[in-house]
């Protein structure tokens, strides 16, 4: 069992929260959930590998190429674990969440999506889960259909079942949490009826894995994707992990060195699993560099992760609710959401909330967080976004709150 | 690093409150729209020229404070100027105007793109209706604004 | 002008070089051509990032954000002005080569290749040259031709002449530096060629743009692709240039965010150049190392890398061309090869010739090289080689000599 | 991190330049290829079964000295034995018969690619002409290998 771990000592880690921003105000870090801050046990996991093993990986015998391959090789192992995935084969590291879903729309998509076909998403998912599937649909003469979002927020499932009674499904691709809204995806019940229905799921892990406990063999879903670099670790670093018996079936996607068996001129045989994925030199010092990420998790535990942002969300909910103007999106029951506030102020455009609360040091996010389908529905042009993470505290919020309030005197409100 | 402190003066509240010129034109002799991908504003403008001048304009669309008082300047720059005058209008005739020639480089995409649709429009009129090869100068100048 | 550049100084800023392998030996670091070592500008341009500006770019108003977008975009004005590109929005980050070639295959390939067209490539190309344009021309019932390599290791430009001739030709996708043989492609005349023939070519310059000048205008061919990792800096970066008349009429290759211009639920628009094609968050970290990797080759000019190169090569040939039994690969005209040796000894297999030199602490590479089309051409199943970049001396092409020496001696020879 | 210094000792070099059981069998019973993706080692082997037992084995391809060598003891060990000991041998019975216990890791590749065709191909054997249901074991086995 953990002792109490002190949010004082976590900070430590975080060489860039003593940052001082414009005029010379303390920085406070709350866009996490457009990307983290990095440990210096991530900083440090990087240079080490550029100033003692840096080489190409797989192909050589010498001994930086060994030490290099089996430090890449862990991380795998890593991603496996912390996952709960059975098998390390099914994990292909990619850039990030956007080539992940881009890759199963090139190949398993390009492959069993036909004409007449249905694919099923959600009004409040990242473009990034939206646009691969119209550029597919689109394609293939199949269409995409949009699971709607209630006024709390959450997804409106009674609509999945119509979709899937339809006997049309190819796909449900779904996120786990929304980068918005904050809200959790009910996933047993999406997968029970998906299951029921014989449909494949996709699963945007992007902003769930960095935040909560996820474990894919209970999930049960086909495809899940997610980024390193929103859970401490580096930028261009991302897992795509595949059930086996569909990633065995699939066709390579970039074509390329490490991906291939034998090459003939005019015939080629792929790589064992999951090399046939990864052509190319991958980001090799960054997926190193994410090992220490998913270590710092680890050794802080999910749970720990979990229940803090619960803490701080919670607080700033409340105090935020006090705010005259200030109107919040999602639903207010904090076991179904997330460390992600999203809210407009008045009539006070999000962009010139967020610069004139950058005046006083705090970052948060301002415009359509790439969710421009759920703008839509919410009738909005954009939202300004706080998203909290394992380093931020109520002081923090307290200063969010004093900045709103100087944006109120600013905005005569 | 330039300081926005005091970005947020009483007249980009107030022209963010009531712009200028805000609303439609119907069947106008030119009509512009785009939008900056980056944040979601969208902006349209209306304009009617008689006797080559700008007789009326009007914009629409939603943006932030600095986008909507941005777009009034313009307008108000704009009315009843010639083409040519128009053509002459630089980022910090609008931007001198609301003392914002300090902007940070993110919010200078909000504070001109009524003026890039400005120009785009006028591009256009001048391609299309005047066939004047000399427009490609314009539209080089509008899509090198930011 | 330059006054002489000291590779002693130079090793200086490459702290991997220090280190020692296996049985305490020094690192003698000769496989360049896979990966080159980075020096501590380039680390230290990560790790300040991290520590001190680290955030998610183009779409959020904070000050961190700002100082991240614009430390980004100055990368693509430096990859710009180190290979003479006109137009910054031209040029496209991508993870490296391999993903550049598959962009175009994916894009332009998909939009402009149909049934009975012919892509023509070469011999001597990279895995990431010929694997995507099987691909592509298997499913569109097109066909692939190779220019074919003469003894000396250059392609017989004639056969090209050939091809072009049947007016079927749609693109010619060739690399500037073979990356076994170090031969160095005549651009200039594949160009003189393909510009009568009005046909489209794609340059792989993977290996050129390290190691020496390159002029893209000059060159005038139609796309361009090379990685950040051969050329001192990290890895998980590359580029592809187009050139913009193409490259506004490609179809966007992932779908997601920071691409588009504005997504509804069954249509989207897509954003400016170069945006259209950087889908999702880019590596961004490693494109700001990039450019103190830039930084650094600039300083040092492209003129002294490749003399630099010239004078260890020749010396390294010189003291081969002595060892009884050694066959090396490629053409011994200095001006016409890059830093880079192939070769066999008698009849060690150059795994077990690697694995015995690497006890004495010099990284070569041996295999394939993802060169396999080679590998039959050359009628072998693999070579070894050695390859060189600014930090490597004489004194090591000495130590490589002398473990040469020692494997002759424990097979016998 | 392991010394490869006594690797190439002369037993090595010696079955690299004179492999056991070099060679093909025309119509051979068992027959099964292979390559290292990474480095281009590539195996066929050929195996007769007679009486449940391996009467004949050869292999033929292209490898390093360590391929060569790990190929012939494996042949060696194989040739005369029952299809059950054959299922039974070890890495271990290889990589101990040449001292190359302690191998680096992407050298292991070369010194068991020829086992790992062995069972992948006694595999495809019992499959397919003994319908044997347990074969299934030796596939997860030959996959495990490295
Ligand atoms: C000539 C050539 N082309 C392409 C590549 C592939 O580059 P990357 O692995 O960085 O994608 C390489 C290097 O491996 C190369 O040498
Ligand atoms: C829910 C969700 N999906 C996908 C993404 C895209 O991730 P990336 O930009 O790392 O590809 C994000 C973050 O931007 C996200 O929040």
């Amino acid at each position: 069992m953990q002792t109490a771990i002190s949010v004082e000592k976590i900070r430590e880690d975080f060489p860039i929260l003593k940052r001082k921003v414009r005029n010379n105000k303390q920085l406070v870090y709350l866009d996490n959930a457009a990307t983290a801050q990095k440990p210096i046990q991530v900083i440090n996991a990087i240079s080490d590998f550029y100033t003692n093993h840096n080489s190409n990986i797989h192909r050589a015998v010498h001994a930086l190429a060994e030490e290099a391959t089996e430090a890449y090789e862990v991380t795998r192992d890593k991603v496996a674990q912390f996952l709960n995935i059975k098998d390390r084969r099914e994990i292909i590291f990619v850039r990030g969440t956007t080539e992940a879903i881009n890759l199963v729309a090139y190949t398993w998509g390009r492959q069993n999506v036909k004409q007449g076909d249905i694919i099923v998403t959600t009004e409040y998912e990242h473009h990034s889960n939206i646009v691969p599937w119209q550029l597919l649909t689109q394609e293939k003469g199949a269409k995409l259909e949009y699971i709607g979002v209630n006024d709390d927020g959450e997804l409106l499932l009674d609509q999945l079942e119509t979709y899937l009674a339809t006997g049309k499904v190819k796909l449900v691709a779904i996120s786990q949490m929304s980068n918005v809204l904050g809200t959790i995806t009910d996933m047993a019940e999406v997968m029970r009826m998906c299951k029921k229905a014989e449909v494949k799921v996709l699963v945007d892990g992007a902003q769930s894995v960095p935040h909560m406990k996820v474990d894919l063999q209970q999930i049960g879903c086909d495809f899940f994707a997610f980024s390193a670099h929103k859970m401490l670790g580096p930028t261009g670093v991302g897992v795509l992990w595949v059930r086996k018996e569909l990633l065995e079936q699939m066709t390579p996607f970039h074509g390329g060195g490490d991906m291939i068996r034998e090459v003939h001129k005019y015939e080629t045989t792929w790589n064992d699993l999951p090399y046939k994925f990864e052509a190319g030199t991958p980001n090799i010092a960054d997926v190193i560099g994410f090992s220490a990420a998913l270590d710092y998790l680890s050794n802080l535990g999910m749970d720990f992760v979990r229940n803090h942002e619960i803490e701080i969300t919670k607080y700033a909910l409340e105090k935020m609710s006090t705010i005259k103007g200030l109107k919040i999106y999602g639903t207010k029951d904090i076991s179904k959401r997330g460390g992600v506030i999203s809210f407009n102020f008045a009539d006070i455009h999000p962009h010139d909330l967020a610069t004139i609360i950058d005046e006083e040091g705090v970052a948060i996010r301002s415009g359509h967080h790439c969710a421009q389908v759920l703008m839509e529905r919410l009738d909005v042009a954009a939202t300004s976004r706080a998203s909290f993470y394992i380093y931020n505290t109520k002081e923090e919020v307290d200063v969010l709150i004093k900045s709103l309030e100087k944006a109120a005197r600013l905005f005569k409100l | 690093m330039s300081s926005n402190a005091d970005i947020y003066h009483e007249m980009i509240v107030e022209y963010s409150r009531h712009p200028s010129n805000f609303g439609k034109i119907e069947n106008p002799d030119v009509t512009y729209h785009d939008s900056n991908p980056l944040c979601g504003d969208s902006i349209d403008i209306f304009m009617n020229i008689k006797d080559n001048k700008v007789s009326d304009i009007k914009f629409n669309g939603r943006g932030c404070a600095i986008c909507m008082a941005c777009s009034s300047v313009m307008t108000e720059i704009v009315k009843g100027k010639s083409i040519d005058d128009v053509k002459k209008i630089q980022k910090d005739d609008i931007l001198g105007e609301l003392g914002l020639q300090n902007l940070q480089a993110v919010r200078i995409k909000c504070a001109l793109l009524s003026l890039k649709v400005l120009k785009y429009g006028i591009y256009t009129y001048l391609a299309k209706h005047l066939n004047d090869t000399n427009a490609d100068a314009l539209k080089q100048e509008a899509s090198a604004l930011y």
